[in-house]
């Protein structure tokens, strides 16, 4: 599937949720199910600066995709995580370098978008565009 | 007095607010305090009314302004009782006090000399220490904390010789919430000639302390951590010790000659505040200080404590949950974690439920190294907050616990 | 935009008071400006609705107070099209400021190195460079000046050498308002690979300057002096020398690891920034330049110029008044003195008459042995003042000097 | 006379005046009619710290009685140095030490009992009691 679609997927289904509570229980689940990083590359230079609890990310070309894996000590990181791997990883790098990341907005996570949230989703967002920079083989 | 918590709440404008639908509730209140109308409004009063660089002015709002900040130094004085107004320095807040006391020191200590620091300190009565330590050779000794958090201070007698020329522990503890027994480590300290600094930053808005009575030779707060605003801070020196230390900043108002050739430095309390001070700071600092007096500590105290008994009841109550730093000599604080949950996610979701408290390692790494985890979820009380507001923790607490589990 | 007098003097609640029974007219605003009422009240509404300690939050209010101290970064940022933001450093004012540099520079020079300071400082810009000389034994030279008050330029360039490492100069001159060739010094500096340090405490009030433009290396300002608060100013740095300079103050926020072993440095610009920062006063200071801004510099300049030909004219009009530093690139000061007759007196009268100007040394004592005199009375303008607030002076100033003759 | 007395004196003619301009005129004659201090006593060591224009003062005993004399490059600091002199000057140490100076504030110059004011009236009455305590001969 391509990036803009999933993010629709993902946006389509947060829009059901009533209410905060529901929408952290997905995101807790999301959180559980996360793609995780392999032990060996869950070292300190994979580690993403700025967040309160240890958070891992890691990159690989597969067939030209990129497949990011990524884990953390906090449940919620791991969740917000997830609705990133799920829209980028398995992507090719030019895909993930042209595209956007309003579905945050949309999907009412907005306030994790500012610089200084502890949670480190825009360094964890730089930084997967940092890897599509530096394995883009095209 | 009797102590009227609606009227108190009342006093504090920011308790009104709603976070995602919720009743605030500030539990943070170590990281820093709320503020009440009075003190709010004596800053705006400041600049609508009287604002004007001080100290060198003739003119009559100048003077206004140089009345108020000196008696703002006098409210600092008397309430910490001290003997000479010029003993009060204003700073920007506890870290510049302790940087001023260590560059000073910096040039009184050689590699012989040793100081002590206690293992419960937030890093800024650590760094800037190591800082000093790397310019002059001094040696640092620790004070190790033993399972419940309190100092060992078999371990400070035996490290405590001739050779240490400093002792640096903070009155109570932001991590933890402990009130260290600076009284015995002062007198200790005193045997061998060695100074001793208190970071009094978490004491301050709790209880109220006698400086003479103390007999600390150094003494430090930031305001806001009393219900006075950012960016204003005092160091208490004894004036012996402020006449040794060399000055810290250079700049307007602490010299009394300045040539190219030669300077000399005014008399204290200047010769330490460089440049133009944080006048309405330092009024609205005053202002905190006569509205807790207001109210009056022995209240304040009393209702403190009824408040952490009850929380750390309430609170042991939830499963796994485990309580860092349990000694009897507490202030309002509880740190805690729940096993197999991280504390940020506490935080996260606590903070939907409209409560405010602190996760993380509280600027005290060394702390959490000691017990071997990554950082606690820290309720910190204060005299504003409410048993009711624990319950809504209690619950809160016990729902952000099922979504995670 | 056009310039509406009425308006903007609204914008300024203390404008409106009396002193001694007379409307209150404010000529000391090189000491520190007025505010405007968007000022105070940013700083009410941020007690009121979401102070927090900033950073290390994960609750809502925390992260509402560390948006906006970032976004008040942005916004300084902004205003001196700056590169990087983390190249603003949030200070407690310009004098916290040089400090910070001069302690860097303590480190990184040597008793063969020389620095050149211009002969119109502020002590603020003197002092500490006479600290740091003590230290490392670097070489001060002086720019001195003529007899308008300008700087030297001649001996400028003699004394700039390969040995200088630093050049010191401020944008304006606080005792006489005159521009100094800033730019010239700089390009000439960097010539022989010397940094330069602008003091543009006075300087920001009146114009805007383009740090990029400019080339500083380091370039500092004080709120309090620009419609913002007491206690917070900035230092910029360019990045190369802002990684370069060792830490100033150890604590909390400038550390990324802390053990008793050793400390990690956090990165720009949270290792210049020990402590809690003064929160409302980054904000209100951002609130500040928001509001000049919105006047825009072009109208400031223009309406400050003619007031200040107009008050040059009519106080020439005033026998035995002598101006110190007539040179033609002057902001808003005029610095005099009437034969035979104290500054003190002057300002002590005019000051019956609710007029506020300054009197002394201005903290410029080598400026005062220059001309080789103890003072000056200066009127120093901002743009909230009017013509018939000159007028008020010259009437006043004449009643005054009959008084005293 | 009684410092009492000359006190009193004081506090009458000063409650003549109908504005602040007749009171500083007074102010101003009477700093013109100070007891100047001798040449060779306006020396640094006879300074008065605090004060924006130069403050001298000198005290010296004759007869029992202190006699004080000052000079300031400021009128109306001399002025404010005349009222204080003309009371203190030529009374015993003792006498001197039990007065007070509720006086200034009577005469409407409150204002400048300030310990910040930058004229140095407070370093001065602390001075000419420093000198009676110095030269008290009982
Ligand atoms: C030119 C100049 N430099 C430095 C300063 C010191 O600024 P601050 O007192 O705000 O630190 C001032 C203000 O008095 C000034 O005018
Ligand atoms: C014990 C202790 N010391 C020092 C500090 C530093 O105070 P500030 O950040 O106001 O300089 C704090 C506050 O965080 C503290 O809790």
């Amino acid at each position: 599937m391509k990036i803009k679609e999933i993010q629709d997927e993902i946006v389509e289904e947060f829009s059901h949720f009533e209410d905060w509570k529901e929408k952290y229980e997905y995101l807790i689940e999301l959180g559980n199910s996360i793609e995780l990083i392999d032990k060996q590359n869950k070292i300190d230079s994979n580690l993403i600066k700025g967040c309160q609890s240890k958070l891992w990310l890691y990159a690989e070309l597969q067939n030209d995709k990129i497949i990011y894996t990524a884990d953390s000590e906090a449940i919620i990181t791991k969740g917000i995580a997830a609705i990133l791997l799920r829209v980028f990883s398995n992507q090719t790098a030019k895909d993930i370098l042209n595209s956007d990341i309003k579905y945050i907005e949309a999907i009412g996570l907005k306030e994790h978008l500012s610089p200084t949230r502890a949670n480190g989703l825009v360094s964890m967002i730089r930084q997967i565009k940092y890897y599509a920079l530096a394995l883009n083989t095209n | 007095m009797s102590f009227d918590i609606n009227k108190i709440r009342s006093d504090f404008p920011i308790l009104k607010r709603k976070i995602n639908g919720s009743s605030f509730i500030y539990f943070d209140n170590a990281a820093t305090s709320q503020k009440p109308n009075i003190v709010i409004d004596s800053i705006s009063d400041y600049y609508k009314n009287y604002n004007s660089n001080i100290h060198r002015g003739v003119h009559t709002i100048s003077q206004e302004a140089t009345d108020a900040y000196e008696n703002a130094r006098a409210k600092v004085q008397k309430h910490f009782n001290v003997l000479n107004s010029h003993e009060i320095i204003f700073t920007s807040g506890t870290t510049h006090s302790i940087n001023l006391v260590a560059n000073g020191f910096q040039d009184l200590l050689c590699d012989k000399d040793e100081i002590i620091i206690s293992g419960l300190e937030h890093h800024s009565n650590i760094v800037p220490w190591q800082m000093m330590s790397e310019k002059n050779g001094a040696k640092i000794k620790i004070i190790p904390i033993n399972e419940n958090g309190e100092l060992d201070m078999k371990i400070y007698d035996n490290i405590l010789n001739s050779r240490t020329k400093l002792v640096f522990v903070n009155h109570v503890s932001n991590a933890l919430g402990i009130i260290n027994p600076i009284k015995t480590i002062i007198e200790k300290a005193h045997k061998v000639n060695a100074a001793v600094l208190i970071d009094g930053a978490q004491a301050c808005a709790h209880f109220k302390t006698d400086l003479q009575e103390l007999n600390a030779d150094f003494y430090t707060t930031s305001a806001h951590k009393l219900c006075g605003p950012t960016g204003i801070g005092m160091l208490y020196g004894k004036e012996k010790w402020l006449k040794k230390l060399p000055p810290y900043q250079g700049g307007g108002e602490m010299i009394s000659d300045v040539t190219f050739e030669k300077t000399t430095y005014a008399e204290l309390p200047h010769k330490f505040e460089a440049g133009t001070p944080n006048v309405s700071g330092a009024i609205a600092f005053g202002v905190a200080l006569d509205y807790l007096n207001g109210i009056g500590f022995e209240n304040i105290c009393e209702y403190e404590s009824s408040l952490l008994k009850y929380a750390t009841e309430k609170l042991k109550l939830v499963p796994n949950l485990k309580i860092y730093g349990e000694s009897i000599n507490k202030t309002s604080v509880i740190s805690f974690n729940i096993e197999g949950i991280h504390a940020y996610d506490i935080g996260a979701l606590l903070d939907k439920f409209g409560i405010a408290v602190r996760t993380g390692q509280h600027c005290a790494q060394p702390i959490m190294d000691h017990f071997g985890i990554s950082g606690t979820v820290r309720v910190s009380l204060s005299f504003y907050n409410t048993k009711k507001e624990i319950d809504s923790l209690y619950n809160s607490l016990k729902q952000t616990i099922s979504m995670l589990s």
